[in-house]
C-alpha cells in the first residue's frame, strides 16, 4: 500500500484537514469520535481518506464512548486517537481519567469553541484548565498547545509518539478558528524527517496462552485501600516530575532586553507575534514568550525569558487560563506584575496588542 | 489423595477463593463463563472486561487477559477493542446498573450498531458493589436503601425489560437471551452460544443472568434461593429471545 | 514586515462568499504567496449571514481574523450591517448596488465606498450564477494580489472537470470574473 | 495443617463428595439444592471461618451434581462413582 | 386587507421567520406541537426543552417558556423540572442524535420509570446541526460525511428502531408513536395524545417524527418529499405502537 | 407539618447524614442523585426522611441525569440539590458548566474520594482542581471546603443561600472522610439562629399566560456570535469579582508571629489545627491558615496572614492541587518558598505534620 | 414597502389563496404537495432573496388546504370560500 | 490539650467490630465527651478485614485517622496482620486468645501484647453472638474512657428494644460486658 505522503509537500487546506493528515502520516490505526463542531472535519476527512490505506473508522454514540473505545483501541495495540471540543471536552475527562490511572497512551485532539456550556462552535482558548486538570486527579498528561498548521501537523505526529514513550494521555490542544481555517503548510512522511514513529504494544491480548505461556494482562484502576493509591501515583508524579524537563518545548525571541514579555499560547501567540515586531520596530522593548507544552509547563524557560522584563502581558482568548498557569508557575520565580488582555470566547488581533502595550508602556 | 478441584480451567486459581460475597451469583455466572471458555477453547482469544460494580472483583478472576474499565463503561471499551483487533473475542461483563442505568446507551448502540461483541449482564435487582441501591431491575415493592418503603412503580416505574429493549433493535445476526443463576446449565449454554454468535461474527450478543446478591438483599440461603427463582421470574422471562438464523416474530 | 492584505466578503448563505474566498486564497497559495481564508461560522447551517475573512501576503500571516479590512465587499443589506466594524479610515467598501435602501447602514467612515451593480449585470448580461464570480474579479481588480490569470487558473483547478463537459461554462466564468474587475475599475475611476 | 488441605471427603456409594473448605464461604447454597437434603453444616470452618457443609452419614450423596453446580465458589467436586464399579 | 397568517397561536410571531432552513421537517413538527398546544389550551402550563442540534433555533419560537438544554440533556431537565412542579407539562423536544446516540440513557430510564413528560424526536437520518453526519437512524447506503460511501450496516447496523425500543420497557400508561411530516394531521394528532396522556397522569409519551433535512439531505423539495416519503418508511413504520387501555400483544 | 428540626441540639452522626439534615433545615424540596461511594447515605438518609416532610427525590440513570434534573428542578424554581465524588463529579461538569452559563443557582455535595479513575472509594482531596475549574468555561461557581460536621451542617445550609443570592453553582467540598465519621455537631432550624432561608424563584413557568400576561422565559446557552458570549463573560467576571470579597471565608490563628505558616483545606486543616497547638506548646513559631472557600480564594486574608512569614508549608490529601490554588494567587503577593507535605489519596495526621514542620525548622 | 406587507393573495372560485413572502423561503415544499398543481414560482422573492410560490392562473385552487398545512414556515394561507357564497 | 484515647478495632467482615466502635463511640457522646469514629472501608462488601478508628477525649477531636492507638484490638489473624502498624512503643496490642499461629505476626514494639480468650469464653460460656460485647467490656477495661454502667446505657438505647422482647438478653449482654472487661482487668494485671 503506498504511504499516504511520499516525502514533502506544501498543502493549503483547513486545520481539521491537517490534522487527518497527520494521523495518517503518524501511522495511526484508527479513530473514533462523534460530531462536534469545530473539529467534525477531522472525521469528515478520516472517513474519506481512511479506506483508501486500510485506516478504520468508529463514530460512537457520544463522547464518553469515543473516550473509551479509544481507550481499548490503545490498549489492543492500535495507535488510536480521538478529537473533540467543548462540552465532549468535558465527557472526555472521565475516559482521560482512567488513561492517567493506567498509564493508556492515548491521544486526543482538542479543538476549543466558546464556553461554558454549548456556548459558541467558533473558538476559544477557555479549554486549559479542563485540557491540563480536567479529571478527578492530578493532571498526569501531556497538553500541547498548536498555534499553526505546521504545529498541528507536527505536533499531531509528535503526540502518538510522546504517548506511546511516555504512556501518559497525550493532548493536542487547537481551537475552532485552527480548525476551519486554511493556511499553507508542508505535509511530508515523517520517516523522511528522521521522525521514526515509537512501536506501539498491545497492553491487552499479547500472543500464548495466559497462565499457561505467560502471564495474563490483569488490568485495573480500582484500589482497595488508600496506601497502594498512594504509592502508584507518587510514582506517577516522579516519573512526570522526571521527565518534565524532556518534554516541554516553547518558543521565544527577543526577550532579551524585553521590558514587557508577551505571554501567549497557541493560535493568539501569532498576534502577539506580529505585535512584538511592529513594537520591535517602532524601538519598544517587548518580547515574545510562547509555552508549546502548557503541561507540563516550560517553567523554567520562562523564567529565564523574563529576567529583564518589568511587567509581563497575558493574551489569551480566555478569561485568565492562561494567567493562572503563569501565576501559578512563576510563583517564586518572578514578582513582576501581570496584566492580561483576556478575551474569553473572541479572536485577539496584533492591532490590540500593539495597543495594550504602548498603554502600558505608557505608565 | 488427589481430589481435584472442579474449577473450569480457564478460572486463575492463584486467586481463589474470589472476592464475591458467601452466596453471591456473580460467582455462578463467571462459573458459566469459565466453562463455556473452556468448552470453546478460546481462553487465550478472549479480552475480558469488567465493569464497576461487584463484576470489578473479578479483574483478576481469570486466567485471561482482563481490564477493569469504569462504571457502565465495558461495553465501549471492549468495543474499542474488537474494532482495532477484530481476531479477539471482546467479553463485557457488567451488572444491571452498569447495563441498564449508566451505561444503556452504550449498550442500546452497541446492539443498534451490532458490535461483534459478547455482553453478558448480572441482574440481581440492586446495586451491589454501592451497598444496595435501587437498579432499574429492582423489582416492585423491593426496599432498598434508595427505596427504603419499597419501589414505588407509580414513582420509579417497573423493572427495566433489558433483553427485550435490546432485542427490539438489534437485527439480523444478533443473539439476545436471559438466563438465571436458578439454571446454570441452560445459563452456560446462553453465554457459550453468545460466545459462538459473535465467533461466527454474526452479531451483537447480549445475555443477561438473574442473580443473587445474599448480601444486599439480607437473605440466608433458602431466601436467597426463592428470591431468584420465585420472585424474579415474575418481572424478568427466561429464555432466548432473539436467536440468529430462526425466523423472526 | 511585509503586507498584508486584509478582504473580508460578506453576503447571504447562497451567495457563494465562501467560494469566491477559496477560489481567491488557493489561487495566491497555488501563486507561492502566503494566504488565510477563515469563514465566519455560527449555529445555524442557513441563514445567517456568512463571512469571509482572507489575508494574503507575501509572508506569514498572524492572526485569522482582522478588525479592519483593506477591503470589505458585502452583498445584501444585512451583509452591509454586520461588515461595518471592519471599515477603517483606509478601507474601501464596496456593496452590490441592487440592495435597497443600503445607504441607510453605508459605513462612513472609510476611505471610499463603491456600489457596483454586480447582481444586475450578472443577471441580464450573465447568468445569476456567476455572480460570485463577479465578485472575485472585482475583488482581485480593488486589490491587484492576483492577476485574472491567476484567478483563471484557480477556477480551472476548481471547475476544470465542469468546464470539460461545457466549454460555455468556461467562458461565462471567465467573462463575468473579467467584468466584475472592469466594474471595479470603474468605480474606482470614480467613474 | 493449612486449611487449603484440609479438604473433607466423604465416600458413599455412588459419589466421593468433596468439599475444599479454603474456598467454602459457608452460603449455604448447596445445601439448600441438595434434592436428598443430605448435605449439612460440618465443624470444619471455611475461608470466613463459618462452618462448611459435609454429606450426612444417614442418607447417601446420588452424586445428581447439584451442589457442585451451585456453588459459586466451586467449593465442591463430586466424583461419580461407576457403577460397574460397585457391583 | 387583513389575510391572517395560518400560525399556531402559541407560535412567537415577533420570532418568525424561524431559524430552520428552507424546506426543514423542524418547523412542520412544531407546527403540529404548536397546534396541539393551542388545540388543549395549556400554553400557560407547558415547559418546552429543547436539544442541542437543530432543536436549539426553537429557543425562542413559543410563547411558551422555553430552556434550551444540552445535547441529550432535554430529557433529564424536563424530567428535573416535572419532578419538581408536577403541575406543569414537559415537553422534551430533541433531534434523533440527541435521543438515540448521546441522550439514550435518558430516554430508556425517562421510560423505564414512566416518567410524566412528553417527549418529541425528530428523525431526519442525521445530524442537522453539526453538518449531516451519520445519525443512528442514517439509512443504509446513505451518505452522509461520515459514511462518505453509504452507511454499511454490516459495520455500523441497522437505522435505529427508537419507539419500538422505548415501548419494549415502557408499560401501562405509556403512549408510543411514530408520525411523520407527510402526514402532518396524523402528526399532529400523536402529539396531541402524547401530551393528553402527560395530562392525564398516565404515563411516558413518546413520539417520533419523521422529518426533513434538504440542507444536508442536498434535497430540492421533490427529492426531499421522496425521501421522507418512500425512503425513510422502508425502515421505520409510521403508527402507534402503544396506547395506554388499549390490549398489549 | 412540623420542621424538621426544631431549636437546636447535639447530634452524633456521620458527615453523610449531616448533610441530609442540612438539606432539610435549608428547606430544600427536592434531590436528585446517583448512587456513589463516599456519599450513598446522603441519599439514604434523604429517601427515609423526606416522606416525613414531604421532600422528594429521585435516583436518575446516572451523574450526568442527576445534573440536569437537579437544573431542571432548580429552572422550576424548588431548592434543589444533588450530590457525587470521583468520576461522579466528573460526569456532573457538563451540568455545571450550563449551570455557570446560565446561571442557575444549583446546589452540589462532593465528597472526594481517590482518584484518578476509579481508584478508591475511601477518600482524598483530588477534586480541588476539578470542583473549582472543571467545565469548559472560566470556573464562575462558589465552592466551600468543609473540615467537620459543623461545617457540613452549617455550609450545606449556607451553599443554598449563597446559590441564590448570586445565582452562581455553589459546591460543598466534603471528602469520604467527612462523609463517613461520626462525630459530634450542634444541628439547628437556621430560622432560630437568624439566618432566612433566601427565597427561590422559579425562572421557567412562572404564572401568567406568556406573551399576554407577560414575556414567555426563554433560556438559551448558546450564542451565534464570539461577541455575544464576550459580553457576557465579561459581564459574569465582573460580577464575580465585585461578589469575591463578600464570599470569601478563611479561619486562621497564631499567625501574627509565624515563621511557618501551614495552609490546609478540609478535613486535613483538622490536623494543621492539631500541629500548630502542639508546636506552639513547644514554642515554634507556626501559624494556622484555611481557606474555606476554595473558590473565590481569600488571597488577601491569606498575604495577610503571612506577612511575617519565612516558609509557608502546603499540607493536602493530594499531590499539589491546593499549592497550585496558593501559587496562583499568592503570586504578586509573596515569594516564600512553599513546601508540600502531599498526601495524594491518604489522611493525614497531625504528626506527620509536626514531623514535617520541625524538620523545616531545623534548616 | 416592507417585505412584511408584500402578501400575494389571489382570489380563486374555492379558495382565497396567500403567501406571506416575509415568510416564505422558498423551499418548494408547497409547490410539490398540491394535488393540482396549480403552484408555480412567482416573481416576488421571499426572506431570503428566493422566488416565493404562487397560484397558476389558468389552475384554480380547490382550497384542499395542502400546501398551507406542508408549509414549515406557516407563509401561506388557505381561505375557503363556502360554496354558498359562490352558488 | 486534652488527652484523646485512641483505639483501633479490627476483625473479620462478621465479627461486629463496627457495632462495637459505635456502641462505644455513641456512649462517650452521651456522656458529653468528644468522640469520632470513622470505619475503614474497601470496594469489597465482605470478606475484608474490618477496622474501626475511635477516639475519644473532652474536647474537639483532630483528624479521623491515627497512625499510632493507644488500644489496637485484633479479633482474627489477618486483623493482627493489618494492624500491626498502628502499634507503638505506648500502645497496648490486643489479640483473641484463640488465633491460630498469631505468636508468627504478633507485633513486638509494643508497650503490652495481650491475648484474651473472648471468643472461647463467649462460645462456652455465653453464646457466640456477644462476642463482640465481651470485646466492648475488654476496650472500656483497658482504656477507662467510660464506665461499664455509661456502656450499658448505650446498649439500652441501641437494643432496648430486643431488651424488652427477651430480657434474658439484656442479662446476657451485661454479662458479657462485665466478663470481657474482667478478662482485660486480670491480663492487665498480668495474670
Ligand atoms: C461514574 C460513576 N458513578 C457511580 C459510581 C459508583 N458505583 C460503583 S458500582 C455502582 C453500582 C453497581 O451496581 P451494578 O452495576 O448493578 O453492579 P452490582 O454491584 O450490583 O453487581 C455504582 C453506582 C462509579 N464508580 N462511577
Ligand atoms: C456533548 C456534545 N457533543 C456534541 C455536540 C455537537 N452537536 C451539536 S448538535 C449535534 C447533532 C445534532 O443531531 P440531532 O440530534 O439528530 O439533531 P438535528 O440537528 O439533526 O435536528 C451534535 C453532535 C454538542 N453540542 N455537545
Ligand atoms: S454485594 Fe451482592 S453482588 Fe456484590 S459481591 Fe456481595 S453478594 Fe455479590
Ligand atoms: S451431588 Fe446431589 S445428592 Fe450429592 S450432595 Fe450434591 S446435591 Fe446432594
Ligand atoms: S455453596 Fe459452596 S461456598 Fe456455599 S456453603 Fe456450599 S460449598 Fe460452601
Ligand atoms: S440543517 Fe437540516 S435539520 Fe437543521 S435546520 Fe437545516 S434542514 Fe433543518
Ligand atoms: S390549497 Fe390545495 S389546491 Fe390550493 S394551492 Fe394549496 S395545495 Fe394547491
Ligand atoms: S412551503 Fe412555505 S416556505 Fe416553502 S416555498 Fe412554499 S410557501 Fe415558501
Ligand atoms: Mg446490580
Ligand atoms: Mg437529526
Amino acid at each position: 500500500m503506498a504511504k499516504p505522503i511520499e516525502g514533502e509537500k506544501r498543502a493549503f487546506m483547513t486545520g481539521n484537514e491537517v490534522v487527518a493528515w497527520a494521523a495518517l502520516a503518524a501511522q495511526a490505526d484508527i479513530m473514533y469520535g462523534y460530531p462536534i463542531t469545530p473539529q467534525n472535519e477531522i472525521m469528515h476527512y478520516w472517513t474519506r481518506l481512511g479506506p483508501k490505506f486500510e485506516k478504520k473508522f468508529l463514530q460512537t454514540e457520544d463522547e464518553i464512548s469515543a473516550g473509551f473505545t479509544t481507550v481499548g483501541g490503545v490498549l489492543s495495540g492500535a495507535r488510536a486517537f480521538t478529537a473533540t471540543g467543548g462540552p465532549g471536552n468535558i465527557l472526555m475527562q472521565e475516559s482521560i481519567s482512567m488513561a492517567e490511572m493506567m498509564r493508556i497512551p492515548t491521544v486526543m485532539v482538542i479543538q476549543q469553541r466558546g464556553g461554558p456550556s454549548t456556548a459558541t462552535v467558533i473558538y476559544s482558548q477557555q479549554e486549559v484548565m479542563l485540557t491540563t486538570h480536567g479529571g478527578n486527579g492530578e493532571g498526569h498528561r501531556i497538553v500541547y498547545s498548536t498555534a499553526t498548521h505546521q504545529d498541528l501537523f507536527d505536533y499531531t505526529i509528535k503526540a502518538f509518539n510522546t504517548a506511546w514513550k511516555y504512556r501518559f494521555p497525550t493532548f493536542v490542544l487547537g481551537d475552532g478558528y485552527q480548525a476551519k481555517m486554511r493556511e499553507s503548510l508542508t505535509i511530508y512522511d515523517p520517516e523522511m524527517r528522521g521522525v521514526k514513529m515509537v512501536p506501539t504494544v498491545p497492553l491487552l491480548g499479547q500472543e500464548g496462552m495466559p497462565g499457561v505461556d505467560r502471564e495474563p494482562s490483569l488490568l485495573r484502576n480500582t484500589f482497595n485501600t488508600e496506601e497502594e493509591l498512594y504509592a502508584i501515583i507518587k510514582d506517577y508524579q516522579q516519573e512526570y516530575d522526571r521527565i518534565a524537563p524532556e518534554l516541554v518545548e516553547h518558543e521565544q525571541f527577543a526577550c532579551e532586553d524585553a521590558e514587557i514579555v508577551i505571554i501567549s499560547h497557541g493560535v493568539v501567540s501569532r498576534s502577539s507575534k506580529m505585535a512584538v515586531h511592529e513594537l520591535r520596530a517602532e524601538g519598544i522593548k517587548v518580547g515574545y514568550f510562547r509555552p508549546i507544552t502548557l503541561r507540563p509547563f516550560p517553567a523554567d524557560d520562562l523564567s529565564g525569558a523574563i529576567a529583564k522584563a518589568k511587567l509581563l502581558l497575558v493574551v489569551e482568548s480566555a478569561e485568565g487560563q492562561l494567567v493562572k498557569l503563569v501565576r501559578q508557575n512563576l510563583y517564586g520565580h518572578s514578582i513582576l506584575p501581570i496584566e492580561g488582555l483576556l478575551k474569553p470566547g473572541v479572536g485577539v488581533t496584533s492591532e490590540e496588542i500593539v495597543d495594550k502595550v504602548k498603554a502600558l508602556a505608557a505608565h | 489423595m488427589s481430589i481435584e478441584l472442579s474449577m473450569p480451567k480457564s478460572w486463575r486459581q492463584e486467586t481463589k477463593p474470589h472476592k464475591f460475597c458467601p452466596g453471591c451469583g456473580h460467582g455462578l455466572v463467571l462459573k458459566a463463563l469459565g466453562r463455556s471458555i473452556d468448552e470453546l477453547g478460546i481462553q487465550d482469544k478472549v479480552v475480558f472486561g469488567c465493569d464497576i460494580g461487584c463484576s470489578l472483583l473479578a479483574w483478576d478472576f481469570f486466567n485471561v487477559d482482563t481490564v477493569q474499565t469504569h462504571h457502565g463503561r465495558t461495553t465501549p471499551v471492549i468495543t474499542g477493542i474488537k474494532r482495532a483487533r477484530p481476531d479477539r473475542i471482546g467479553v463485557a461483563y457488567m451488572g444491571d446498573g452498569g447495563g441498564y442505568a449508566i451505561g444503556s446507551q452504550h449498550l442500546v448502540n452497541a446492539a443498534m450498531r451490532n458490535e461483534r461483541i459478547t455482553a453478558i449482564l448480572v441482574n440481581n435487582a440492586n446495586y451491589g458493589m454501592t451497598g444496595g441501591q435501587m437498579a432499574p431491575t429492582s423489582l416492585p415493592g423491593m426496599k432498598t436503601e434508595t427505596s427504603p418503603y419499597g419501589r414505588d412503580p407509580e414513582h420509579t416505574g417497573m423493572p427495566m425489560q433489558g433483553p427485550e429493549m435490546v432485542a427490539a433493535i438489534a437485527r439480523e445476526g444478533a443473539y439476545v437471551a436471559r438466563g438465571t443463576i436458578a439454571n446454570v446449565r441452560q445459563a452456560t449454554t446462553f453465554i457459550k452460544r453468545a460466545l459462538e454468535n459473535q465467533m461466527a461474527g454474526n452479531g451483537f450478543s447480549f445475555v443477561e443472568i438473574l442473580s443473587t446478591c445474599p448480601t444486599n438483599w439480607s437473605t440466608n440461603a433458602k431466601d436467597t434461593w426463592h428470591f431468584v427463582e420465585q420472585e424474579m421470574p415474575k418481572y424478568f422471562k427466561v429464555g432466548e429471545i432473539k436467536v440468529p438464523g430462526t425466523k423472526e416474530e | 514586515m511585509a503586507k498584508v492584505v486584509k478582504i473580508a466578503l460578506a453576503g447571504e448563505g447562497g451567495q457563494g462568499v465562501q467560494s469566491v474566498a477559496q477560489i481567491m486564497t488557493n489561487a495566491a497559495n497555488d501563486e507561492g504567496k502566503e494566504a488565510l481564508y477563515i469563514p465566519n461560522f455560527g449555529v445555524e447551517q442557513r441563514g445567517g449571514v456568512s463571512i469571509a475573512f482572507c489575508q494574503i501576503s507575501d509572508e506569514r500571516i498572524g492572526a485569522p481574523k482582522f478588525e479592519i479590512g483593506d477591503i470589505v465587499i458585502a452583498l445584501s443589506d444585512r451583509a452591509v450591517v454586520r461588515t461595518q466594524q471592519y471599515v477603517g479610515p483606509k478601507t474601501i467598501f464596496i456593496y452590490d448596488a441592487s440592495i435597497e435602501q443600503a445607504e441607510e447602514y453605508l459605513p462612513t467612515n472609510g476611505a471610499k465606498v463603491l456600489a457596483i451593480p454586480a447582481l444586475k449585470i450578472s443577471k441580464e448580461e450573465l447568468h445569476p450564477r456567476v455572480f460570485n464570480v463577479m465578485i472575485l474579479g472585482a475583488a482581485l481588480q480593488a486589490t491587484g494580489v492576483l492577476t485574472l490569470d491567476q484567478a483563471k487558473k484557480a477556477l480551472e483547478k476548481k471547475l476544470g472537470y465542469k468546464f470539460e463537459q461545457n466549454p460555455k461554462l468556461r467562458e461565462l466564468n471567465h467573462k463575468a470574473l473579467e467584468r466584475g474587475a472592469q466594474l471595479m475599475q470603474e468605480q474606482l475611476a470614480g467613474k | 495443617m493449612s486449611l487449603k488441605d484440609n479438604l473433607i471427603t466423604i465416600e458413599g456409594p455412588k459419589a466421593v463428595w468433596t468439599v475444599f473448605p479454603h474456598l467454602c464461604k459457608g452460603c449455604g447454597l448447596c445445601i439448600e439444592k441438595c434434592p436428598v437434603r443430605t448435605l449439612e453444616w460440618s465443624d470444619k470452618l471455611g475461608v470466613y471461618g463459618t462452618p462448611a457443609p459435609h454429606v450426612k452419614e444417614e442418607i447417601p450423596c446420588i452424586a445428581c451434581n447439584m451442589c457442585e453446580l451451585v456453588c459459586p465458589d466451586a467449593a465442591i467436586t463430586v466424583g461419580k462413582i461407576k457403577q460397574a464399579v460397585h457391583k
